[in-house]
């Protein structure tokens, strides 16, 4: 597929729903209160944004006041961070790490990079629009974004978990189809990872008419059972 | 440097044929020499003339003469010269030697080269991928790989279309010039009048 | 410098194995000490921070410097109509808009501002969600990225400005050596000059827009800055084949507009026209005239009347369009008025000349000493020819009508300045009065003022004119030059009458002070004070108050024809007069300039293009 | 959940094993990762695995004015920013042939300076993590803050600063700046103590970091290792003392030394560099007062500046050792060739492989860190 039918492809963004019981809108308000108040950070530098971090973690700004942690394990953690630019090896690193968070996961871009390439606008290495390749839940602009905005950033995020708004990890479910399309425009047609997208969208129930298509088509012709890794040495 | 160093160095690089010496400043000396000479002038000057030291290996593409210049930065603790060595090796079909069992940092830069240029270096222990581990196209640093209109064939921009330009839009204005189009080389100006 | 400062040496860190395990219990006392955690509110910024743009909107004028510098390709150049557009004076009304997706917030673009427009601001928060996305490309002004004020940041100081705002000093003579001969003043820049002149462009085109002409002026500066003169002559023929002409006395409209005269001294423009016409030798020129340039006869005759620069552009376009061009010069010479109007020191003849003769070469034909009402009638030319351009300039010298100006040694400036070209002898005084204040007032009286020098040894010229000398229509420079020359300017004085003693000779020129120029309706109504007369005493009084046009060779059948507008031909925006066979171009339209000229021949020229296409079809 | 047809990973039947170690793992620098194979705990063989910082700043930078790459070459290396810039400018005026006004080589110094403890806070903090103690990571990140308030001031950014141009620096220190310096040089100096305390004579690091990842003398000059890991081992080169650059030669300074070239000594020796550090911006404070003249040597118009054609490399000694910049330019507007030499490629790649083989799978954490090696300046 060209890069430009992928273009056209407009993805919806999905409204906060309200549930009709009163006492489920309890429930989900009491979650979302719950989820902002206790975020882990995975501690993952993809890019030079990543030094303004220390100090938003540490004494001096302390984002543990708002009850933010990093977080080693993509498995136990809820935000990823892209700090700046992701060079395409990078690139495929987050994609695999994204898949392998636990939902609800929230994605912050930062720095100029992650929205339209940024200072490395020209480089051959690097990817340009972060939203191609997964859904982006927050932006925070600067390059790169002092500590303060880093924190006003991820209290911004916090208000939308609590308001139920930050649903951007369901378009993934709901839109594989095109995010794959950009992910095996740029690592090729055998691109695969290990977690069954598909598979975890029908069981949450989030699968739609956009999960399917032609790229996922392509991954389940070359799809490969997984081996055991190999490394050369 | 000391007079007695530098007549020391000049009486020891008599023995490399066809050598050209320039001293940039004191400290900056250039030596031109073929590329034949280059393994012999190495090992002379870390063997015999304390330059060991190898700072870095740069290559150039000139690619208007069809060659890869290759430059060897030494230094030398005790004189506290930099002696810069300069080859040329044709492009085609990219080969040279490695120096690596003179100077052991050598691999790295000349694995870097091959990654970057595709200059091969025989007898360089690795010459595998490293930096660009994933990437499909030529050796992104020649001249003739031209990384803007890569990036333009591959990815797409951002389509800002701000409630306020909309604004100015509906009142006859908007973009005049995007920054491709100066990049280009066009000033649009030119057109309108 | 050497300082010299004592200091210890850092003593050596004890690591020792036997060092306590409980050392760093020491730092329990911390438990105590104030934290330095900062509240959660965002901090003020430095005074100099570089955050978000900001934009003086009345200070920008458009020329998207910003855009050139910025090594991201973040800023677009946006149009807001409300905002003035005003090319004469060099402000577009264009606007930066930033890509905060691609910017790093370098200030380089507040520090090349030829304006200084831009500037940062303190703000550095800003955040959005994907659906806000549009929210990162901003149009900033002077009132901040979320309308809150902050205070500005990095600004441009007198050490981060990146321009270079003086011009490239050019070699002249000095005045004790120009002031007794006619050579060319300014020398020119030399290669190395050039080239510099040349790289302080920011290639912003204002100079483009202002020109009547509009010449390619960032074009043929950028072909010098690359050394490449003749591509710098390709560049100026592309819109003026009166080179060498504007590239010495043009009234450079560009240099007004360009964009580092705001702050600075504007690019040399005209010298840098000058040097690029006189860095390629006559017969490459007119090689490169003649690049792409195939005579194929198209079978119409245009005649042209006047061989000024306005008649020979037309002729210059209309020849290379393949019709046969015949031109009609009453005087001796052709260049009009800037062959007679202009002295020798500020346009040499001979660079005139190869101008002309570039014309010619291409197959223009000049008749000399052809004066159309005399030697030919209108309407020969109306029954020979398929166009016929009025190009005849203001070849007549206005009067000042005060009481004894019909005295023979009243001369107009005009009449003196022919003469004076041609070599023609007349009496010249020992002293001299000029009435006027405008660029052909100094140039007879410094041409007069050189004369005197090579036959009496000695100057005796003033100038009086009703404005005050900084309001002058004449060039600062040329004011400069004069009174560098020996002339002395008297500003304010309206002349009342030429004094004459009771044998009839001329003494002197009576003045009064000028109190105002202009009515409340800014009307031309001179006020003066009677009380502060003056006689300046002088043999000769010049006329330099305007010129205007003599159209008696039309003959009187065809000026009751045409239609007139305040005693000039009216003309349509082609040119075109309402006769269907005659146009009308350069000064005795639009008054008199130069390029005004050449702009005005290139456009009856395409006029008269566009009508013969249309009657061939 | 798993798919239909996934199968779980097979390791190898030998006791040997391999390991990614990195990019994302709590133990390496940034972003950046070393493939490690292993028998039991013992490292047999270890390969970098760089280039995912990767940007082709070479590349980028031939396509950008002389000026413009002002601001791309400070991303190369992220936590010591100021070298990057002040080398690419020492290269670019000796090309040029531009004399730099003697004020701003002093702010030049100063700021470099600056970088370095900022740079050295930095790396004790991280060090300190990964060795198992957050408290000093948190006072050294802390600390560096204050100096980052500092550059924040003095260049309007707080880590890029983009403040070094060809011919100078962009503007004047501001007023009270240089006390300002000087109050938290002495909040910095008597902070020393308590990191001593805490980190550098705690027994539990030293003995942590005693013999780990060993470089003798003969080692550190093969393999071409520079700065504080080359002084380590007892050889005492610094490319400010050595081949100076800026007003270097007119300063009192030391150049600290440890013998054993362990990451012990790798870290002390950075400790050490840190008061001489101090020592140096003393003497900028008490001179710079007493320097007038401009703070830049004009150079044309930015858009049309042509740079003689011909070859320079300069030399900057950063934080974690030598930094070179080989500019070449062919007389145009944008440099022909930029060959960045940083001294993280010799120490991540080159020596971290060697020194990663027969040692322990934990150490391999204490070296890379006591190396100092910085991810984003090995890709480039």
């Amino acid at each position: 597929m060209k890069k430009s039918d992928l273009d056209k492809v407009k993805i919806k963004q999905i409204p906060a729903q309200k549930r009709t019981n009163p006492f489920a809108n309890v429930f989900d308000e009491f979650v979302g209160f719950c989820r902002s108040r206790s975020m882990f950070m995975l501690h993952y530098c993809t890019g030079c944004g990543a030094i303004e971090l220390p100090p938003a973690m540490t004494s001096r700004f302390d984002m543990e006041r708002l009850g933010i942690q990093p977080m080693v394990s993509p498995r136990q953690a809820d935000i990823l961070l892209i700090t700046g630019y992701v060079s395409i090896k990078t690139l495929k690193r987050v994609i695999l790490t994204y898949e392998q968070m636990a939902a609800p996961k929230y994605v912050i871009g930062i720095c100029s990079c992650t929205v339209n390439g940024g200072m490395y606008w020209q480089s051959y290495a690097t990817a340009k629009k972060l939203d191609e390749y997964f859904p982006v839940d927050l932006y925070i602009a600067g390059c790169m974004p002092r500590p303060e905005a880093v924190i006003e950033g991820l209290q911004q995020l916090m208000q939308k978990i609590k308001a139920n708004e930050a649903n951007s990890w369901k378009q993934y479910y709901k839109n594989y189809d095109y995010f794959l399309g950009n992910q095996q425009h740029l690592f090729g047609n055998n691109w695969q990872t290990p977690t069954d997208v598909i598979g975890e969208a029908e069981t949450y129930q989030l699968a739609g008419p956009n999960t399917l298509g032609e790229h996922t088509k392509i991954l389940q012709s070359v799809q490969t059972p997984l081996k055991p890794l190999e490394m050369k040495l | 440097m000391s007079i007695a160093h530098s007549q020391n160095l000049n009486v020891l690089l008599q023995e490399i044929e066809g050598i050209q010496l320039t001293f940039h400043n004191p400290r900056r000396l250039r030596a031109d020499i073929a590329a034949e000479a280059l393994p012999a002038l190495l090992a002379l000057l870390r063997g015999r003339a304390s330059y060991v030291h190898l700072s870095a290996i740069s290559c150039v593409d000139w690619i208007d003469d069809n060659q890869f210049e290759l430059v060897y930065h030494l230094w030398s603790y005790e004189t506290s010269v930099l002696i810069s060595a300069h080859i040329r090796v044709p492009r085609d079909p990219g080969i040279y030697l490695s120096v690596f069992d003179i100077y052991t940092p050598a691999a790295f830069f000349e694995r870097d080269i091959h990654e970057m240029f595709g200059l091969y270096f025989e007898g360089s222990p690795d010459m595998s991928k490293f930096i660009l581990t994933e990437w499909n196209g030529p050796p992104p640093m020649r001249k003739d790989f031209d990384s803007e209109k890569w990036v333009m064939e591959t990815f797409s921009w951002q389509q800002y279309h701000p409630d306020w330009l909309q604004e100015l839009e509906q009142q006859g204005g908007g973009i005049v010039s995007t920054p491709e189009s100066i990049r280009a080389g066009n000033r649009p100006m030119e057109n309108k009048s | 410098m050497k300082i010299s400062l004592k200091s210890k040496k850092a003593p050596a860190i004890n690591h020792s194995d036997s060092g306590s395990l409980l050392n760093p219990l020491k730092n329990l006392q911390f438990l105590v000490r104030k934290p330095i955690t900062e509240p959660l509110q965002p901090r003020l910024a430095s005074l100099n921070y570089r955050g978000f743009h900001l934009n003086d909107w009345q200070a920008c004028v458009g020329c998207a410097s910003c855009q050139k510098i910025c090594d991201n390709a973040a800023i677009s150049m946006v149009e807001i109509p409300s905002l003035p557009n005003d090319p004469v004076k060099g402000i577009r009304n264009h606007r930066p808009a930033i890509d905060y997706g691609r910017c790093c917030w370098c200030a380089l673009c507040v520090d090349i501002c030829p304006s200084s427009s831009l500037s940062l601001s303190r703000e550095y928060v800003h955040t959005c969600d994907q659906q806000h996305i549009d929210s990162y490309f901003i149009l900033p002004d002077p009132n901040g990225m979320h309308q809150q004020h902050f205070g500005k940041g990095w600004q441009k100081t007198e050490h981060s400005d990146l321009l270079s705002l003086t011009r490239t000093a050019m070699a002249e003579l000095e005045p004790e050596k120009r002031v007794d001969n006619f050579d060319e003043i300014v020398d020119g820049f030399t290669p190395e000059q050039a080239v510099l002149e040349a790289s302080r462009c920011v290639q912003c085109g204002m100079c483009h827009d202002s020109c009547p002409t509009h010449m390619h002026a960032p074009e043929y500066i950028r072909a010098i800055w690359n050394g490449d003169a003749e591509e710098a002559v390709r560049q100026i023929y592309r819109s003026n084949p009166f080179a060498h002409t504007c590239g010495r006395v043009c009234t450079r409209r560009c240099e007004t507009a360009c964009s580092i005269g705001i702050r600075g001294e504007p690019i040399a423009i005209r010298w840098l026209k000058r040097y690029a016409m006189d860095a390629v030798s006559h017969e490459r020129i007119k090689e490169i005239v003649n690049e792409n340039f195939t005579a194929k006869s198209s079978g119409k005759k245009i005649a042209i009347i006047g061989a000024g620069p306005a008649g020979l552009t037309a002729a210059f376009d209309l020849v290379r369009s393949g019709h046969k061009v015949e031109v009609f010069e009453a005087l001796a010479h052709a260049g009009g008025m800037t062959r007679f109007g202009i002295p020798d020191y500020r346009l040499p003849f001979d660079s005139l000349q190869q101008d002309i003769d570039i014309i010619t070469s291409l197959g223009v034909k000049i008749h000399t000493h052809c004066r159309i009402g005399k030697n030919k009638r209108m309407s020969t030319l109306q029954k020979n020819y398929d166009a016929v351009i009025l190009a005849i300039g203001l070849q007549q010298g206005r009067q000042t009508r005060i009481k004894n100006s019909e005295h023979r040694h009243v001369y107009r400036a005009v009449d003196l300045l022919q003469k004076i070209s041609l070599g023609e002898k007349f009496d010249l005084s020992h002293s001299v009065a000029v009435i006027g204040g405008g660029n052909v007032a100094m140039d007879i009286a410094r041409s007069l003022a050189r004369m005197q020098k090579q036959q009496y040894g000695k100057i005796q010229i003033t100038l009086t004119a009703l404005e005050q000398q900084q309001h002058f229509m004449a060039d600062p420079e040329e004011i400069k030059e004069a009174l560098e020359e020996g002339i002395i300017i008297k500003d304010s004085c309206g002349p009342q009458s030429c004094e004459i003693d009771s044998n009839g000779k001329l003494i002197g020129l009576k003045t009064w002070k000028v109190t105002s120029i202009f009515d409340e309706n800014n009307r031309f109504a001179p006020q003066y004070d009677e009380q502060d007369e003056v006689v300046h005493n002088c043999e000769a009084v010049v006329e330099a108050i305007g010129q205007y046009s003599d159209t008696s060779l039309l003959g009187t059948e065809l000026t009751e024809k045409l239609e007139w507008n305040r005693g000039r031909l009216q003309v349509d925006e082609n040119g075109r007069t309402s006769e269907s066979w005659l146009w009308s171009a350069g000064d005795c339209v639009n008054g008199p300039d130069v390029v005004h000229a050449v702009a005005d021949g290139h456009k009856v020229a395409a006029s008269i293009e566009q009508q013969l296409q249309l009657k061939t079809k | 959940m798993r798919p239909e047809n996934y199968q779980a990973v097979n390791h190898p039947p030998s006791h040997e094993f391999e390991l990614n170690f990195g990019p994302n793992h709590p133990g390496i620098e940034g972003n950046f990762a070393l493939k490690v194979k292993l028998q039991g705990d013992i490292v047999v063989e270890a390969r970098t695995d760089a280039g995912y910082l990767h940007r082709g700043f070479e590349k980028l930078m031939e396509d950008r004015l002389w000026i413009q790459n002002i601001a791309l070459v400070p991303r190369i290396c992220v936590p010591d920013p100021v070298p990057m810039e002040v080398c690419y400018s020492l290269a670019v005026e000796d090309l040029a042939n531009i004399e730099v006004p003697e004020r701003a080589q002093w702010i030049r110094v100063l700021q470099l300076e600056l970088s370095r403890i900022a740079a050295h806070l930095f790396f004790f903090g991280g060090h300190a993590a990964t060795t198992g103690m957050y408290t000093p990571m948190y006072w050294g990140v802390a600390d560096r803050d204050l100096l980052l308030d500092l550059f924040e001031e003095l260049t309007g950014g707080r880590i890029y600063s983009i403040y070094n141009l060809p011919g100078g620096v962009r503007q004047d220190v501001p007023e009270g700046f240089l006390q300002r310096v000087s109050d938290t040089l002495d909040y910095i100096d008597g902070r020393l103590k308590d990191y001593d305390n805490l980190f550098f004579t705690n027994q539990i690091f030293v003995k942590r970091a005693r013999g780990v990842g060993t470089i003798n003398q003969q080692q550190a000059l093969d393999w071409s290792v520079t700065g504080p890991n080359l002084r380590a081992c007892g050889l005492e080169f610094d490319v400010r003392r050595d081949d100076p650059y800026l007003i270097y030669p007119q300063l009192d300074f030391d150049i600290p030394t440890e013998q054993a070239g362990d990451a012990l000594a790798r870290t002390l020796v950075r400790r050490l560099e840190m008061v001489e550090s101090i020592r140096i911006i003393r003497q900028v404070i008490k001179a710079l007062p007493d320097i007038k003249g401009p703070l830049r040597t004009p150079i044309p118009n930015p858009l049309a500046w042509r740079v003689p054609a011909g070859e320079s490399y300069a030399r900057v000694e950063s934080s974690k050792g030598e930094v070179a910049y080989y500019v070449v330019s062919n007389g145009g507007e944008k440099p022909y060739r930029v060959h960045i030499r940083g001294p993280s490629a010799m120490h991540a790649v080159q020596v971290l492989e060697k020194l990663a083989v027969g040692s322990r799978l934990e150490d391999i954490a204490q070296t890379i860190f006591s190396l100092d090696a910085c991810p984003p300046e090995v890709d480039r």
